[in-house]
């Protein structure tokens, strides 16, 4: 382990470690505490310019529920569930099938196509912005929840396969050979040993897909116009322009879009993890 | 049949005028079924573009001048040139006219406008014993007087940079005059041209002896409403749909007051800043009849009258009458005198050169020494853009 | 009859079976590959044919588009465009200064690299900022830089500004200098922007070589002490070298969060002050959608460049993936 | 009749050919080992068998059916993986009957086919454990297991003890050989494990670079080498290879001392050089002999090994009992043996010399 | 003076203890081996010799100079990792020379010595290579050329051949044998491989739980073993142990078909349990007895293994050389011996009974 497990260390050292660790910790998050700290003010705090110290009230659960009345936060929140959700379903789905394929049969295209899932992966969305908002447009996709969900199940669709791929790679290719001499049919493998085997996986990119998918901005931008089908990244976005220097307010909406994700990442830290350095690295 | 009209403002008070007119229509029309999509403003300007082809509504809201050139061009608007005539239009709604015109036809009813100016503390104004200035020369002086006791002139927010273009656009009007404005949008005058220049100095020389709030570039205009509210700024160039934002930051009707924007040269021919609110006929609409019965209704005075007097703006039809509200009298003064009405730098400016201006008014009003360098550079993009 | 019937099904199955690892591959693979191509692949292309087109993205009334062919104008035009390399220039700034995030995902990461009680609360809290919406982020931060309500503008009156009422006898500050506007400031606002990108980045960073760090060789740090190596020394010679995979993977999407840089700027500062802080990315979407826009050739000419860039670091990744691959089954 | 006959079997990857036209019978109910060094195409010839891998030319043949086209599942072949390739999602049961359930055989007959496979492996008390839960010797068992209960006619092993520890290795290995003499059924083995090979086969294939050196009882090939390759292979620590001149129809060898070995072999002419095999068990130290250095001396308890350097460079292995006195290291001696012990082979084709 | 004294060693893992107090003197250019199942702390002492883990209580000096608070770098140690633990991103040359390097010794003088221990271990054609491009062998190699270029007074080996197949290792054994002739340092070398540890071994540590068992040379412990642990755990195959009751002076054993065994030790009273040890090499079948069933043969061609059933379950295996004819599977068979070869054991403390 490097560097040095600090307990081999003095007890000054470890003691000093203790105590700088949650300081840098608080350094670290500031930005987010402040505007945690912002979200429980009372407007009065904001407008005489208490920003940073003690709030003169704790009005959490006000700012919240202002949030809630004041603003279309709910369905901007529905919303975001809407999209995310089934595209998380679409994306990893799709991506178990096709990371099958391209890791479990030898065919001369496969690398090939691999790779173009790979790339597809790393494209700056702006060279398929126009094309993708004129076909949303000319089918009607324009401006819907499913318009969403259809491009961000397409484009994850590329990082999920990419994904899979290795995983399934990554597995022993024994067990399907083991199978095949079994005679138990192609699909019957993808069905009943590939999949239990790659729930891990599975849970890992789910739990991905679905902050890359709550977290996007430029596709809301792009594939909506209105307020019925704006995800909350989005529709923060309009509330700042809406609650204009209430900044508790905003403060309490950004925190609430941010909210899913982080709860996602605690309850699934590990897969989570897994998922950043496994699709990445492998 | 049904009647789908699409419109743009999802404020409380435009909202209610609208809906309200609305009602009376299908009050008058119980055979039509007037179905509304209300959208926030700035959803409605990437909307239009594609419902206008794709989901053509019937009558949809939009903006006359440049704004709708590019849509007349492409043919996704009806012509209404004969609706002007069968209704006396022509005569009514005289004033807007040349904006709602484009290659020979009236593409267009205009339902709305409304005045910009200045708004000030009057309460400071009184405190300090300042007049409400007439010339440029006692605005300065004004100025100086609000200087010396702590009161920044200006407060303005430029981060969405159309603010800036109003200034441009008085000051360019106090200038040079209607026509040099309409030149200039209209890509005839270059930036470089001495006029424009003259007008960037007077500009600077605003700058310089007025002066604008600190910071103004990170504010969007209502942020710019706090330090007026505070008392910390004077005033504040702008349209009247901004009198609401002073009220709900804690300001009277007595605290506030209008004046015209001063003169600069004397004796040039009063023009103002006078941005319209439309209807437009998609060419792809279903049920044109229905729409035109609606654009003929929205012109109506009383309709007119009624709708102004709900959303604080002022009515077009001459026949029409104006709410009893103070800056509404005050703004029909304003605009019904006024020799030549503007639509706005940004409406009456194609949309790459309005970017581009008045990304070079923001970038001048926090360096007033750029003025050549941006003046060339908007020369540049204005050959590009009128090619 | 019957008989040849049977035959001819016979003969069918086993065609399939005798293929059906030469088909069965295809029938996953399809649907994935389908969608992707739609919404992916082609309009990749489609981009770049329509950077010949000039395009305000209306079509006429019947529904033909009203772009006209004008081959290399765009390009010729982007070579003039003053704001085109001003978004250019920032975005190089992007890369630039976006690469700090390795070096201080590493740092945060040695730090934190330790298994004293409550660790894995402190890691996993460490790694928020990566988990919030950029948009959260660019709010943020513009809050905090805000030289009137803002973290900076309250720093800055407790430091240069005295409260004292104004004419009107309401509460206001007096400056001896005007707080810093950063993001106002045509220098300073990418610097602020960049900033604030770099805090989720470098706790990306921070995962990736968290994680390396967790499959750093015991041995060889053993080895490493046995040979004397210790402190830098253990990190530049052991570790570093061990760290390579984290380390290529972490420049790697670096350098796509810099180029891919919309989200911050679209919140923060729309490309202002004047421009200024543009970049590709985001000056694509101006020009094509945006109210002052409209341009979808010329804007497709911008994305095309950007995906030219881009094209680099994907080919490289490929590449080094190439090579990964030849070595595997 | 279920034995495996293969014709001129021929396997190229793209251009590279890995097994150059084997020829092999395997009888029913036979235990057939394939050794051969690393590489050598054992587990490709036995994928060949299993139809994991095509053949590009040749045919294979179970049980008088021509499978060489046919797919796996169809060739009544079992087969056991080196990494034993146990669904780990799935039970010990799960595990064993996942073949039978794909192929749609009722419940009842998989719960019986398995019990009666666990019953035989001694895996009744695990079969509702995951694989994750089994030590490295019942997983190998639940992998055999699994082969039982389809019932096959030959069953593939791919060095399935491999994984193994030693002591483990050594249990297993004596359970297979009970097993196959329960069920016996045919079964082709892959090891590169010598003692393995030896204490498991009724018939060894010794293979090399793809082409197949010698096919016999291990007794056959470890008294009766073909060829020098099968000779050095069998047997450890390996037979000890020096050279030879031969002179008047017998062998001078420089090792021995100038020793001329007689031999009742067909010698070539005099002059002529040939290769002297003799294995370690047959050398005895002669501590009054000289000509070999003693370079090194290995106790190990119940055997002792000496390692003697001869002038020329030439190195031979001694094994001795424990009993004896062994030389010290660097003392001068010779070996004795009885010439019958000695095999002789040519030097350049490595032939065994008759 | 460069031995390894330990005294009153003891380890503990938090709670966990896992060394209990190991006194150990290791002299100056000794070959010391440690030895014992897996998991009894081999590794753990020798990584505490090297300074890797701490040494809780007790002392640890080298040359006499008290290291137990040593940094690792500064105990003139140097280690042979398991896994090699080679820099993969260094040349051969600079992983050898690297800790040199580190110690500010000049590149010039680097080169030399790096040259000298490059020679001795024949890897001059490889410096230039990474690990990745070695085999398996030369990968060792390039471990030992790293310890032995920093010239330690002490190498520690943590079974260093274990990664490699079989032949290799044999080969590879016999290379450190001489390594440890030529260089003459001490060595502490750790492995659970019976046969490196007889052939290298001048003094074999066997360790139980954290507990040294036994210290003697390898002919010692195989001769005279101190307890049953030892004496079932050196040797191969495994000493034979069978239950024996004392009756008049002798051992009344039940898989012997009760033939007395006589001892010249100090035997416990009539009707007390022994364990009767006697050595697979030391037996001999006997067709004409009976009492025991022939359960197995294997031929392994220079030697035959025979595993015998006993009636109460006991088992015995018997080494027989390949020339005997074995005795057909399924017989009843006895077994001979000579009764000096027969070790007793206290049945319940397992110590030896001399
Ligand atoms: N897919 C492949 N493509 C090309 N060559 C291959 C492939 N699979 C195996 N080979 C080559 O075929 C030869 C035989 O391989 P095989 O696995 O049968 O050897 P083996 O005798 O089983 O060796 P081991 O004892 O190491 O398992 C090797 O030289 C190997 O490199
Ligand atoms: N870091 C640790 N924490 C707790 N217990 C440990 C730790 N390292 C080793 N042990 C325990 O100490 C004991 C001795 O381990 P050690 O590695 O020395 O065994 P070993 O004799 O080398 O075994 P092997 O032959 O398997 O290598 C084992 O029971 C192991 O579980
Ligand atoms: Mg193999
Ligand atoms: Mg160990």
């Amino acid at each position: 382990m490097f560097p040095r497990p600090i307990d081999r260390s003095g007890f000054a050292t470890q003691l000093g470690y203790q105590i700088i660790v949650p300081i840098a910790l608080l350094i670290w998050l500031l930005p987010l505490i402040a505007i945690f700290m912002t979200s429980i003010r009372p407007a009065a705090d904001i407008n005489s310019g208490n920003v940073f110290g003690i709030p003169s009230r704790i009005a959490l659960i006000e700012n919240y529920i202002a949030v809630f009345t004041q603003s279309e936060a709910l369905r901007y929140l529905t919303n975001s569930f809407l999209i995310t959700i089934p595209t998380v379903i679409i994306s990893v789905g799709l991506a178990c099938l096709g990371g099958y394929a391209l890791a479990i049969y030898r065919f001369k295209v496969a690398l090939p196509l691999f790779f173009l899932f790979v790339a597809g992966n790393f494209v700056p969305y702006q060279i398929l912005m126009v094309p993708v908002r004129d076909m949303s447009v000319q089918s009607g996709l324009y401006d819907t929840i499913q318009g969403q969900v259809l491009f961000h199940g397409a484009f994850q669709t590329g990082f999920c396969t990419l994904f899979m791929r290795n995983f399934i790679k990554a597995l022993p290719f024994d067990l399907i050979e083991s199978a095949r001499i079994e005679g138990v049919k192609e699909w019957k493998i993808f069905w009943y040993v590939v999949l239990p085997l790659v729930r891990p996986a599975i849970a890992a990119l789910s739990v991905l897909i679905f902050t890359f998918v709550w977290n996007d901005f430029f596709w809301a931008n792009v594939l909506t116009q209105g307020e019925s089908v704006k995800p909350i990244t989005a529709g923060v976005r309009a509330l700042n322009g809406q609650f204009v220097n209430n900044w508790h307010l905003v403060s309490a909406a950004s925190l609430m879009a941010a909210m899913p994700p982080v709860a996602m990442f605690f309850l699934m830290q590990k897969h989570f993890i897994a998922g950043l350095t496994l699709g990445a690295v492998k | 049949g049904d009647l789908v009209i699409n419109f743009d403002d999802l404020n409380p008070g435009p909202k209610k005028g609208f809906d309200d007119a609305v009602a009376q229509f299908q009050a008058e029309n119980p055979d039509i079924n007037v179905i509304v999509n209300n959208n926030d403003r700035e959803a409605h300007k990437t909307a239009i573009r594609n419902f206008l082809t794709a989901d053509a509504p019937d009558v949809t809201s939009w903006y006359p001048g440049n704004r709708m050139a590019p849509f007349v061009d492409a043919g996704l608007f009806e012509p209404v040139t004969d609706l002007w005539a069968e209704q006396g239009f022509n005569e009514d709604l005289a004033a807007i006219k040349p904006t709602m015109s484009r290659n020979g036809e009236i593409w267009g009813v205009p339902y709305s406008y409304y005045q910009w100016g200045v708004y000030y503390r009057k309460d400071l104004f009184d405190l300090l014993k300042i007049e409400e200035p007439k010339t440029w020369d006692e605005l300065l002086s004004a100025c100086a007087v609000m200087k010396e006791n702590n009161v920044t002139p200006f407060t303005i927010g430029t981060k969405f940079l159309w603010t800036a273009a109003g200034v441009f656009d008085y000051i360019n009007l106090r200038t040079n005059g209607y026509d040099v404005h309409n030149g200039l949008t209209a890509g005839e005058i270059k930036y470089t041209d001495p006029r424009i220049v003259k007008t960037f100095e007077n500009w600077a020389q605003l700058i310089e002896e007025c002066g604008f709030i600190d910071n103004h570039a990170s504010m969007s205009w209502q942020d710019a409403i706090a330090p007026f509210a505070n008392g910390d700024a004077a005033m504040y160039v702008m349209g009247n749909f901004s009198v609401d934002g002073y009220k709900n930051a804690g300001l009277t009707e007595d605290q506030i007051d209008f004046f015209q924007f001063p003169e600069i040269t004397p004796g040039l021919p009063r023009a103002e800043e006078a941005p319209a609110d439309a209807f437009f006929i998609p060419t792809n609409a279903k049920n044109k009849e229905d729409a035109r019965k609606f654009l003929a209704f929205v012109a109506r005075p009383d309709v007119q009258s009624k709708w102004n007097a709900t959303i604080g703006q002022l009515p077009i039809n001459s026949k029409a009458t104006v709410g009893d509200d103070k800056f509404i009298q005050q703004g029909f003064e304003t605009v019904s005198t006024a020799a030549g009405l503007a639509q706005f730098y940004d409406r009456d400016a194609p949309a790459a050169m309005a970017k581009a201006g008045m990304e070079g008014f923001q970038e001048f009003m926090l360096d007033t020494s750029k003025m050549m360098a941006i003046l060339e550079r908007l020369d540049g993009v204005q050959e590009e853009v009128y090619k | 009859m019957a008989v040849t019937d049977n035959a001819k099904i016979v003969t069918q199955a086993s065609w399939l079976s005798r293929n059906k690892l030469t088909i069965a591959p295809w029938l996953f693979l399809l649907p994935a590959l389908v969608y992707f191509a739609i919404y992916v692949v082609i309009p990749i292309f489609e981009s770049i044919w329509l950077s010949f087109y000039e395009w305000n993205g209306l079509y006429l009334a019947d529904g033909t588009s009203t772009a006209s062919w004008v081959g290399f104008q765009n390009y010729i035009k982007l070579w003039d465009d003053p704001k085109f390399w001003m978004s250019l220039k920032n975005n190089v700034l992007w890369l630039l200064l976006f690469m700090l995030a390795v070096p201080a995902g590493l740092f945060i990461a040695l730090f934190l690299n330790q298994k004293t009680p409550g660790m894995r609360l402190y890691k996993s809290l460490f790694f928020f900022p990566f988990v919030i919406s950029q948009v959260v982020v660019g709010l943020i931060f513009g809050w905090f830089y805000n030289p009137d309500f803002g973290v900076v503008g309250s720093i800055w009156k407790a430091l240069y500004c005295e409260e004292t009422v104004n004419l009107l006898g309401n509460v206001t500050f007096r400056c001896s200098q005007t707080p810093p506007d950063i993001l106002s400031s045509a220098e300073f606002a990418t610097y602020g922007i960049i900033a604030a990108g770099l805090w989720p980045q470098i706790a990306y960073c921070m995962i990736l070589y968290l994680t390396g760090l967790n499959n750093v060789a015991a041995d060889q740090i053993e080895a490493g002490r046995l040979d004397g190596a210790k402190g830098w020394k253990m990190l530049w010679y052991i570790v570093l070298p061990q760290l390579r995979p984290a380390t290529f993977i972490a420049v790697v999407v670096t350098v796509i969060g810099a180029l891919r840089s919309f989200d911050m700027i679209a919140i923060m500062t729309q490309g202002g002050p004047y421009g200024s802080t543009n970049v590709l990315a985001y000056y694509m979407y101006e020009t094509a959608i945006s109210e002052y826009g409209e341009r979808y050739g010329y804007g497709s000419a911008i994305a095309t460049v950007l995906f030219i860039i881009m094209l680099f670091y994907i080919s490289y990744f490929l590449w080094r993936m190439y090579q990964d691959e030849k070595g595997g089954r | 009749m279920s034995g495996v006959k293969i014709t001129n079997a021929i396997k190229k990857y793209e251009a590279v050919q890995v097994i150059h036209g084997v020829d092999l019978q395997v009888d029913d109910g036979e235990f057939c080992v394939f050794v051969g060094p690393s590489g050598c195409g054992k587990s490709t010839l036995l994928r060949m068998i299993a139809g994991l891998e095509e053949t590009t030319d040749g045919s294979i043949e179970i049980g008088n059916r021509d499978v060489t086209r046919a797919d796996p599942a169809d060739r009544g072949v079992a087969m056991v993986f080196q990494t034993y390739a146990l669904y780990p999602h799935m039970t010990v049961a799960e595990n064993m009957g996942f073949g039978l359930k794909m192929n749609g055989v009722p419940k009842a007959e998989i719960d019986r086919k398995v019990g009666e496979a666990s019953q035989i492996l001694k895996l009744d008390d695990y079969l509702d454990r995951k694989p994750k839960a089994l030590s490295g010797g019942q997983r190998q068992r639940v992998a055999i297991g699994r082969a039982i209960v389809r019932g096959p006619e030959v069953f593939l092993f791919d060095e399935p003890l491999s994984n193994l520890d030693a002591e483990l290795r050594v249990e297993m290995r004596v359970e297979l050989a009970r097993l196959h003499k329960e069920i016996g059924a045919t079964m082709i083995y892959v090891t590169h494990d010598q003692v393995e090979a030896m204490t498991l086969a009724d018939k060894i294939v010794v293979l090399r670079a793809g082409v197949v050196e010698q096919v016999g009882s291990p007794m056959q090939l470890y008294k009766n080498p073909d060829n020098k390759f099968v000779a050095g292979f069998i047997g450890s620590p390996g037979m000890n290879f020096v050279n030879g001149i031969v002179e008047a129809g017998a062998i001078k060898v420089d090792a021995f001392a100038d020793r001329a070995v007689a031999s009742t072999a067909k010698l070539p002419e005099n002059g002529a050089s040939v290769t002297v095999g003799i294995r370690p068990q047959h050398l005895r130290v002669d501590p009054k002999g000289s000509g070999l250095k003693v370079d090194l001396v290995e106790h190990l308890g119940g055997v002792t090994y000496i390692y003697l350097d001869a002038a020329n460079g030439e190195r031979i292995i001694v094994e001795a009992s424990a009993e004896v006195d062994a030389p010290s290291y660097g003392s001068d001696v010779s070996v004795t043996f009885d010439d019958e012990n000695v095999m002789l082979f040519d030097a350049k084709t490595e032939k065994r010399i008759r």
